[in-house]
């Protein structure tokens, strides 16, 4: 069993989780205490990715990361490679995929703090950002640990946006999902099951420890 | 090249995964260079090629993608080569009561026979060549209602290995592959019955590797690169060109 | 001299029903002043838009010379920019911070050292050191009271704002944390505004007073002045005025700063302050049960001028006081307490003398 | 007769620091019970525990007849199939949905008609009825409380739990409530646990009274016995007793039902009640600040039988009562009124006699 | 442009998701409430179909639904046509595969709610069942909101899966993402384009007014 692709998949799985958190913060945060009365229909065109099949997204993509694309010769200039068929294409690629999981359920849970404590917080001086980083985020705790983890599972197991941006590069843009997919297509079931088999193992390892300290942690309301 | 070893990257139809497999491992015996295979659909690739995607040779299911490539530029136009031709296989599990091997087309009008997994004619050279065929024969509006669609012919065995479907029509390279081979039986479709499936191969302009690619080329038509295609179900284009039997 | 606190404010709640509107004025100086007013009346409005948590519809808030809202000029300090402590109604501890944690958040600046040192001694002032490392949903009423009055006392703001700190808490608790307050404030010398709906509270900590009423501003003054010549009726009753009378003034005694009425349909005669009132005029008075004296022999030789003789029509014993109601022609209700009905041997239908002091008497308006 | 309810209850919290560990055995008759005792006693975790929405770590709970929990049959009724109505001091309010569906949350098995007019009805009665298409956040603090009131009395418990329920009431809607829920039992008698810190309302609704510290039961009876004589000195303080004084027994005088003590530091004696002591023993005595009297000349002719001479130590006029040092040896806290302090000319330093009155002194243990 | 292909996805997308919120709330509300303490374990186990690629999870399903499966056999029996190849097919297959998108979100939801709120309910005598429709469902609107819409929208978009189980037949299984799929493929840009942005438009509408609604509805606190 070639483990290059897992280990490739779980370092993409998470850069891009990690990655979509960070950028999904501001954005949710945005989303749920902005001010612009219209930015529900922002949040619908966060949705958007998926609803296309994400091979033909990633034909998209490929388009719009390729040489002849603003973006893509940007990148060209600026790194000596191209955009797509490399690690990094996969990652933006993943990003914009999957953004709806890490933004959905931060905004629904950054929703649900009560705007009292967060008064609360003004009144004791501390900023927005402040008040975002002590009261907002940490009671956010299980909204947050559901981004991560839609985000981490669907990146892993992507594969036509993967496919179609990456090129199915061994050791560059194979990821295990792909090679998964390549054993089954090749008939090779042995080695299709326990590829699939080592991944939802690692996965479900990961999960069960994530859930586990989820579970751990303080309720964000009183236990009275 | 008594250079350092280079990687060639070839981006290779999917029915082609067992040839290339054979031929792969003796070019890199014999040349001690290392050879890097991706197999997928021949459009994907089409589109992926045309976004720069950094493959050295290109091994088309069909022959219309090269040949647009050399037309966009993005191919070498004197690497065009057409290195076989793909054959039709009706296809059921070995333990199929279907007896197909005998019956032919005929096979296919079995009360068992519920469903007919094929490739997806609107896109995939096999699907194509599989409508055409059951078309050519007078059946296709008999089955019509029985076939189902694979992304691709792989999908289509699949669908008949799980049970869902009992019969595919699959390319021959696939029924003689190592798997299949043992798990089903088949039966060739005449070449005649649909038009030549011809593939051909192509090196990509973006190459820093065409001097390598090129021999690769060479080691294909070479007479052992010939019998690794053939015994993996791939007539040369030469045999098919020959008038087909039966037609004046 | 600008005032430590200057606020003109409009401020309308839209709900289904009907609408409530705060309109008021206030200047305040530094010290307590205690806001005072039935549930409803618009103590926490008042208190929200202050602190800038509400947004006036129209006025101007000022700390000192700091403008800190004006509709006019389009100023609207955020509330993280004003500088006032405010403790909520609803507390609003931050339940996923430890109790040390909640103290502390308003001190971001400083040294971990420092601030641990501020929080440990505010909390051991409060009497919830011990609970430091608690989360909010672990301590009772109580103490997440005395927590929330900590996390906002240990900040240095401009301006204190508390809104019924002290309903969960016990006599001697309260006592305690009102020294401690007014030691904290002795230095500082800020305004402090504390709603509260308890006569203890005002008497422990008023030096100025509110009365709000439906909005608006009803009475302002010395808290005991406030209370005790309270102008409204809803007011006199909020404050506990049990004996509501209706009379008519027959004479001035301005030398003695007095005057006599006679209270309506009875013979009964009293001496009251002295008002601006004509003879003839009808007023209101009220009188506290608490301020009667019950006597079972015509009392003699008292400074007290209203001997009033009747009989007592009621006794209900069931609480620890005993409220007696006695018939003069008008029936009056008097507190007493269980040992002064026992040594009396009182009982219904017993004659007695309500004696009322002159200064007991109180006009209201309504 | 088996009580209306009976609780043996033993429940510990389990803290980072210390373990607070509630323990005692109650047996409740129909009728008002107040629970009295400092902050953090344990009545909200009693009152949990009743309501099964705590679970005793040992001990049974009954109503009448029908076994609520008891750790040796293993038996616990979940909290829902109690018919317990509970007040919680957080009130926790339904916040989606307005009052009137809040009101009516209880009464799930009635047609819509008649759960209107029931809810309706109730919400008149507290006053709230025009804020019923509000949500919670949209209505003040005592709105809010009495919303909860009505929500829990709508039902049919045969218990009911009231945790603070009127501390952000103003003095007149309380008195108002009193005496509506007072009505609202006289036909059901049911038995009505009702926590509060406040003396005015132990006054209002107490018919008995157990007072809890640190998680016991220290007093327990007739409200007015039990705070006139506390028996401890945590809760003597709580309950407003300013003036604590170490004595030693001098003489029993059992026919008169008195006795002598001599205060410790000093020369003075009083007359007390008599109490299970022996010549020689020391006590402690706890005399209310209210309870004394102040006089400028010395005062002859009394009942009472203790009059100290003392001098005016000092005197605090910022609030409505004056509280007064006066200094005999001991020092002592006595509150009068302003108008006493105008009327006899108070001042520092001036010589001054204080009357306490027999049964003004109470025994405290420790 | 053919839309019957969208027509039959959004009913699909429409069937998927109320069902997938139908079955998630009861398993969201165990695995947010009860008892057993091993339930985080459960939960990683709902995430695992994520990680897997689409199409080789069709073909574990292929397999599953098959008639040499027990419930493939038994669908077959009672139904007299096979799972694999039908409408209901595809909907067992997307029901399985969206569902973390479902219960995610919701458990997170469930957890936020005040447990003090849940005590009221109970001590003014309602069942546990009237608890969670009456206070925890209202309470968890926007969990609920996020459900619908990442199920719903990865319902519209999935296509690995949907390709292999459902065989791709005209008018029975090929959604809409597979049509476009299918245009790509063969080149014809202008339907795929066509299509996708039809789908895009309705899903940008929908989405838009499912989010607006969500904005307008009671926040969950007191606006004090
Ligand atoms: N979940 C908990 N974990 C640990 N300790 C607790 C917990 N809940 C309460 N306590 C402690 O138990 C004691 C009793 O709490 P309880 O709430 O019963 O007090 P209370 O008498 O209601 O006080 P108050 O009048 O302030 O409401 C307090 O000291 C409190 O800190
Ligand atoms: N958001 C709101 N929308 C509509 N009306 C409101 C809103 N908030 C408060 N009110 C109403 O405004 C009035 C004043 O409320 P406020 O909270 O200021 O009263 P309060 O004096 O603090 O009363 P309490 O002593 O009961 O806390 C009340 O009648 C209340 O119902
Ligand atoms: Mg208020
Ligand atoms: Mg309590």
């Amino acid at each position: 069993m070639n483990l290059a692709p897992l280990f490739l998949s779980l370092r993409l799985a998470a850069i891009v989780s990690l990655l979509l958190v960070a950028v999904s913060l501001p954005l949710a945060a945005w989303l749920a205490f902005g001010r612009w009365r219209g930015r529900f229909l922002l949040e619908a065109v966060f949705a958007l990715p998926l609803v296309l099949p994400p091979t033909v997204l990633g034909f998209y993509l490929l388009l719009a990361l390729g040489p002849r694309s603003p973006l893509g010769a940007l990148w060209q200039a600026l790194f000596g490679h191209g955009l797509a068929f490399s690690f990094e294409g996969l990652v933006f690629a993943s990003l914009l995929y999957s953004l709806p999981f890490a933004v959905q359920p931060l905004v629904s849970a950054f929703r649900g703090v009560d705007p009292k404590l967060l008064s609360a917080s003004f009144v004791l001086g501390a900023s927005p950002l402040r008040t975002f980083r002590r009261v907002v985020l940490p009671l956010s705790y299980s909204g947050l640990v559901t981004a991560l983890v839609l985000s981490f599972a669907h990146t892993l197991g992507e594969f036509g946006v993967v496919l179609m941006v990456g090129g199915n590069l061994p050791g560059v843009t194979r990821t295990v999902s792909i090679a998964i997919y390549d054993s089954v297509q090749a008939f090779d079931y042995g080695e299709a099951n326990r590829l699939a088999l080592t991944l939802l193992g690692i996965s479900f390892a990961a999960l069960s420890v994530i859930y586990a300290v989820n579970r751990r942690v303080w309720s964000p309301w009183s236990s009275r | 090249s008594a250079a350092q070893p280079e990687t060639l990257s070839i981006a290779a139809a999917s029915d082609l995964r067992f040839a290339m497999q054979e031929l792969a491992a003796r070019f890199e015996q014999q040349t001690g260079n290392k050879v890097n295979v991706t197999y997928g659909s021949s459009g994907n690739f089409f589109a992926q090629i045309q976004s720069g995607a950094p493959f050295d040779l290109f091994f088309s299911a069909d022959s219309d993608y090269p040949r647009q490539l050399v037309a966009a530029g993005l191919a070498e136009s004197g690497t065009f080569y057409e290195y076989a031709v793909g054959r039709l296989v009706l296809w059921v599990p070995a333990d199929s009561p279907v007896d197909v091997v005998h019956r032919g087309w005929d096979a296919l009008l079995d009360p068992a026979i519920r469903k007919i997994a094929i490739a997806n004619p609107q896109h995939a050279p096999y699907g194509r060549a599989a409508v055409a065929a059951l078309k050519s024969v007078g059946i296709y509006e008999r089955v019509e209602s029985k076939l189902v669609y694979g992304e691709n012919i792989s999908q289509a065995a699949q669908f008949v290995q799980s049970g869902n479907a009992q019969v595919a029509l699959l390319a021959y390279s696939l029924a003689v592959s190592p798997t299949l081979q043992s798990a089903g039986k088949y039966w060739e479709v005449p070449a005649a019955a649909h038009p030549p499936l011809l593939q051909a191969a192509v090196v990509l302009r973006s190459s820093p590797r065409k001097a390598l690619a090129q021999s690769f080329l060479q080691f294909l038509k070479s007479p052992e690169g010939q019998s690794i295609l053939r015994r993996n179900g791939f007539t040369s284009p030469a045999a098919a060109a020959a008038p087909p039997p039966g037609k004046p | 001299m600008t005032a430590a606190l200057s606020a003109r404010i409009r401020k309308q709640h839209r709900g289904p029903v009907g609408a409530f509107v705060l309109d008021l004025s206030v200047d305040l100086a530094p010290g307590f002043t205690i806001v005072f007013g039935p549930s409803g009346a618009g103590k926490s409005t008042l208190l929200d838009c202050i602190a800038g948590l509400e947004r006036p519809d129209a006025g101007r808030i000022a700390a000192g010379s700091e403008t800190l809202f004006d509709s006019a000029a389009a100023v609207n300090l955020p509330a993280q920019k004003r500088r006032i402590a405010y403790v909520f109604q609803t507390l609003a501890l931050f339940p996923h911070l430890t109790v040390e944690e909640n103290t502390g958040y308003g001190l971001p600046g400083l040294s971990t050292e420092e601030r641990r040192a501020r929080v440990a001694e505010i909390l051991e002032s409060f009497g919830v050191a011990d609970l430091q490392s608690r989360k909010p949903g672990e301590i009772s009423g109580g103490e997440r009271q005395r927590v929330a009055l900590a996390r906002s006392l240990v900040t240095s703001p401009r301006l204190l704002l508390l809104d019924e700190p002290f309903s969960a808490l016990d006599a001697d608790l309260k006592a305690e944390l009102f020294d401690d307050l007014r030691a904290w404030n002795a230095t500082r010398q800020l305004p402090i505004l504390c709603v509260t709906h308890s006569r203890d509270e005002v008497d422990a900590l008023g030096e100025h007073m509110i009365v709000l009423d439906h909005g608006r501003i009803v009475a302002e003054g010395f808290p005991r002045d406030v209370l005790r010549a309270p102008r409204r009726k809803r007011l006199a009753v909020a404050a506990g005025f049990e004996n509501l009378l209706q009379a008519t003034v027959l004479d001035l005694r301005e030398s003695d700063g007095v005057m006599r009425v006679a209270l309506k349909d009875c013979s009964v005669e009293l001496e009251v302050p002295l008002a601006h009132a004509l003879p003839g005029q009808s007023i209101q008075l009220a009188i506290r049960a608490g301020d009667i004296l019950l006597a079972t022999e015509q009392p003699g030789g008292l400074s007290a001028r209203n001997v009033l003789p009747g009989k007592i029509a009621a006794l209900d014993e069931t609480g620890a006081v005993v409220r007696v109601v006695v018939d003069c022609g008008v029936r009056f209700l008097v507190h007493i307490t269980p040992g002064a009905v026992r040594k009396l041997g009182l009982q219904t239908g017993q004659p007695v003398w309500l004696v009322v002091k002159t200064h007991s008497c109180h006009f209201v308006a309504d």
